[in-house]
């Protein structure tokens, strides 16, 4: 199925979790936060989410800023 | 003497707040944070990288560090506040810089979407230090709603032009004289920095004048410096300007 | 970082020269110095009183204070030498500040005057510090025949209006690059001497804004920060001035 | 050369629109709008006294003088909106200076009321003139909406400070190329009128600095003159500033 | 009303005067001559080229002009007299615009040799126009010995910088009420002009502003009326500034 | 009945028009304009406008102002 | 002999006044003014005015300044 | 006879010295110097300076000044 990651199209199997997707784009799991459709997914509950078509994923983490 | 700075909750002794953007390199960054004797920098909140691998930014900033995650890049209160509550998922923090810009060229801010993100943002929670024009009115409805503190402009982001409407910030001291009042954005040197502390701002958020400086810690230790004589004025007392002379040594008493 | 500034054969580490007319109490005043990191203090040279008992003024002053007597009171080269040889008499110092001014009111320097009575007064073999108008023709008159070092007013003496005209600080300072140039009268506030210090001058001189301070010793202190700031622009390098925004955080990657 | 300023489908050959307010007479008021030129001046809605005969202020306007009735007093959107059109049904025009302000010391604008009356008062085909800070993103939203003009202060109303943020208006004369500016508020003397204009506001708004002066009729006058000069640079075209100088005189050939 | 500018004995009316210098065209200079209303404009005195044929320079300036030749390009007090005297003995006239530089680069007056020549023109009768820099003191001087006005600088010659010490101009006119001040060098738009004339300048002097603008003519009509602008200020007498709001329309009485 | 005229307390008669208000406290009816209860009430209308105990009504005109 | 006019060196015969110089060098005579030896010669003696071996003389006009 | 003394009058015997002077008048003799008709006398010539009548003497020390 595919899902938008960060902006991007990204093709992933069916069922696949959160933090499978992490995996799967080698994404590193520590001090970054997740949002599934305009709403954050609290890291405990990566796990157990899974992703249907379709959904919009932002993964964040923290740069240089003023 | 003692001075503490509150905010948040919070006791700080520097009134400098500094950011981590434009640094040539962490070493020259880490250099300029020490020197700074910041307490506080700001950080942004960004898109990891799919294609490379994202080094952690986060372990170059020093320990104890209170870090401010900003809004940056929002041009609206719905990113805005998403972005906050993505902030404080990753670093279990409820402190955000509220920064929602009007346009890519000027980077001055939408004072209209950063009270509609203010207000949501503050029923969840959040310490709201909003970055926003230098406006009275505006100021007071932030305030209103619960902001920890309001963050007015000197001049436009990274333009180093300092104080460009000193008339404004002072009328703003006085009609809200409990008010936390943090100059961000616009100061270019020290003594832009001794003007807005002067003008009896309680504190100044800097980035680009201290990270863009030829070098950076010394900057940011000229920089602590006049945010704390600025601040000593308004603890020692300044006398009044006249237009005309005052001796110093004696008029009379010369020899004739 | 080692940054000496030369003087008349010494090796100065403070860059604020200041004051000793007008304090409250010598109490204050010797606080203020302490405060102020200062190594050098001016002096009036005055008639005894010959009604009442002089109690002895320098004995107020802090040791190793290299003193510096003024002419201040004179309103012709002719007193204003006079005034210099009793001072180089008395304290047995070639240091002289030489200051002739116009009139009471204003308390302007008599550029002529002064340039007559440094001749005289270089030629006797005393380290001339004029006081004078921010002229940078007059200025290179007063080095070509030998002073020390140039005193540009910032502001008539004791009004503490700040650097008047920046502009002819610059254009001295660019056209004068191995002159030494120390601001004298009209500082009021911690910015201002970090102003004139990122104008470029060499170091300040100042009485007023500190002697009148409500916390002398405080405001000394604030005026010590606020000068080693701007020095610190010098050495650091400031970037330069933009109208337009320059983002600190990046404008891309912000979640959509 | 022909100059129209072309507002709110009206042409105009006057950049100067002035108040009614503060006059000593109605001789004066009427001797100074004669003076200044203008052919546009606003007046205050304002509630009949009950208590004594009401006399006919407009008679004393001069014939021609386009009416501009402001929403003074209104503190919020709903308030200005119900002003502004009993305005319009008394003197049945749809000319509307918008102004709600934050409160009645400063005087300063509401700008987040001012935009929501706007939105309404624009629906209902008023030409809608609203004063409100000198921020750039505001005067978007603004003229978004479709008001005829922006009109941001230059100093707080009857402050006579001048522009206290060139910066601000340059911005946003860039930015804003095809945007119709018209400063208003704070204007003291024809200099910052000059000033205002120089930086390209298309016209000025004033009252205080003419319905106070000593002698009201000729400083209308003088702010007539300083108008039309300072629109005179726009067109002329000024040559750049520098620092150093450049010779109005030959450098060369003089007598040796 | 009726407004005379006295000096040298001479009546004038319009209190702009202007140069001849670097302007692109004959025809461009006469048209802005002509718009300026000036009355008087200043020449530069030089040697007649041996290699090619002089066309007469002076055929091209207004009749009814008063020339004021001025004393360009000379270092020292000699030069100028001798300048000054050559002037007289070809146009027949004794005013003089003395102007004796202390450098090529900054073109800033040499106030001490400036003096001397005074004093000699104005004993063989001269009617001596003095360029200096804005001091006080000097300004005493240059007057005590019969200079028919004194002429300090606003910026360096051509830099169109406009009045960059507004304190030193104000404490003149204040220090010397009954001085003929003209304002020369240094304005480079209209309000500077304005600025000059409400600091109560007599009169002033400009010439680069004018000559390279794009249109030469229209900057000069903008200049001829921020001149009388600014002077209205003086006449009309201006309410003072305050940094709170004053209403212009009343508080109350708005509807509730 | 009262009503609130420009915030005051005013006692008219019952049936009163706007027209016979205005005359009643004497107000001019040129360069006027009128709110009853927050709306406008256009001029043509105020003849047949009768008002209602406690109708509140703004009449305003113009003074001098920036 | 040689003068020095104008900072330039020019060969005249001897007994040159001041009016035959003008010529030679083809100057105009109408408003300028000359200096010889660093004193102003009035008009009127320019005629009678003879040159001497090494006299500098400045001829002046005017030109466009500020 | 009379001496100018710091611009005031002062009567003392003949044959005074500066140094009898400042005994005299009770000034300090430390850290000050004295100006004889405007000339500085160095502080070991005190003792042999005998004064005359008329003689103007200046003596100063130091007080705050900027």
């Amino acid at each position: 199925m595919k899902l938008i990651l960060n902006g991007e199209s990204v093709d992933v199997k069916e069922q696949c979790s959160l933090t499978e997707l992490l995996e799967l784009v080698a994404l590193p799991s520590d001090r970054i936060a997740i949002e599934l459709n305009k709403c954050v997914v609290r890291k405990r509950s990566w796990e157990e989410t899974t992703l249907k078509d379709g959904d919009r994923i932002e993964v964040v983490h923290f740069v240089g800023g003023g | 003497m003692e001075d503490i700075f509150k905010l948040g909750g919070r006791d700080f002794t520097s009134r400098l707040i500094i950011g981590t953007g434009k640094y040539r390199s962490y070493e020259e960054m880490k250099a300029a944070h020490r020197a700074s004797g910041a307490e506080m920098v700001t950080v942004a909140v960004n898109r990891v990288p799919l294609d490379r691998k994202a080094e952690s930014f986060l372990d170059h900033l020093l320990p104890d560090m209170q870090i401010l995650p900003n809004t940056a890049g929002c041009y609206d209160a719905d990113h805005a506040v998403r972005t906050a509550r993505l902030a404080r998922e990753a670093l279990e923090t409820d402190w955000i810089k509220l920064e929602v810009i009007g346009d890519k060229v000027t980077l001055l801010p939408d004072n209209e979407q950063t009270l509609e993100a203010a207000r949501v943002l503050v029923k969840e929670g959040f310490i709201v230090l909003p970055y926003f024009s230098d406006d009275l009115i505006m100021a007071r409805k932030l305030l209103d709603i619960g902001c920890a503190a309001v963050m007015p402009l000197a001049a436009p982001i990274g333009s180093g032009l300092g104080v460009q409407n000193p008339a404004n910030l002072r009328i703003m001291r006085e009609q809200l004289p409990d008010a936390t009042i943090i100059v961000d954005a616009g100061v270019g040197v020290p003594s832009d920095a001794a003007i807005a502390m002067e003008l009896c701002a309680d504190a100044i958020l800097m980035n680009t004048a201290i990270a863009e400086a030829g070098d950076a810690a010394l900057m940011a230790t000229a920089m602590k410096k006049a945010v704390a004589a600025g601040r000593m004025v308004f603890m020692a007392g300044r006398r009044p300007t006249r237009l005309y002379a005052s001796a110093s040594s004696p008029i009379e008493g010369a020899i004739k």
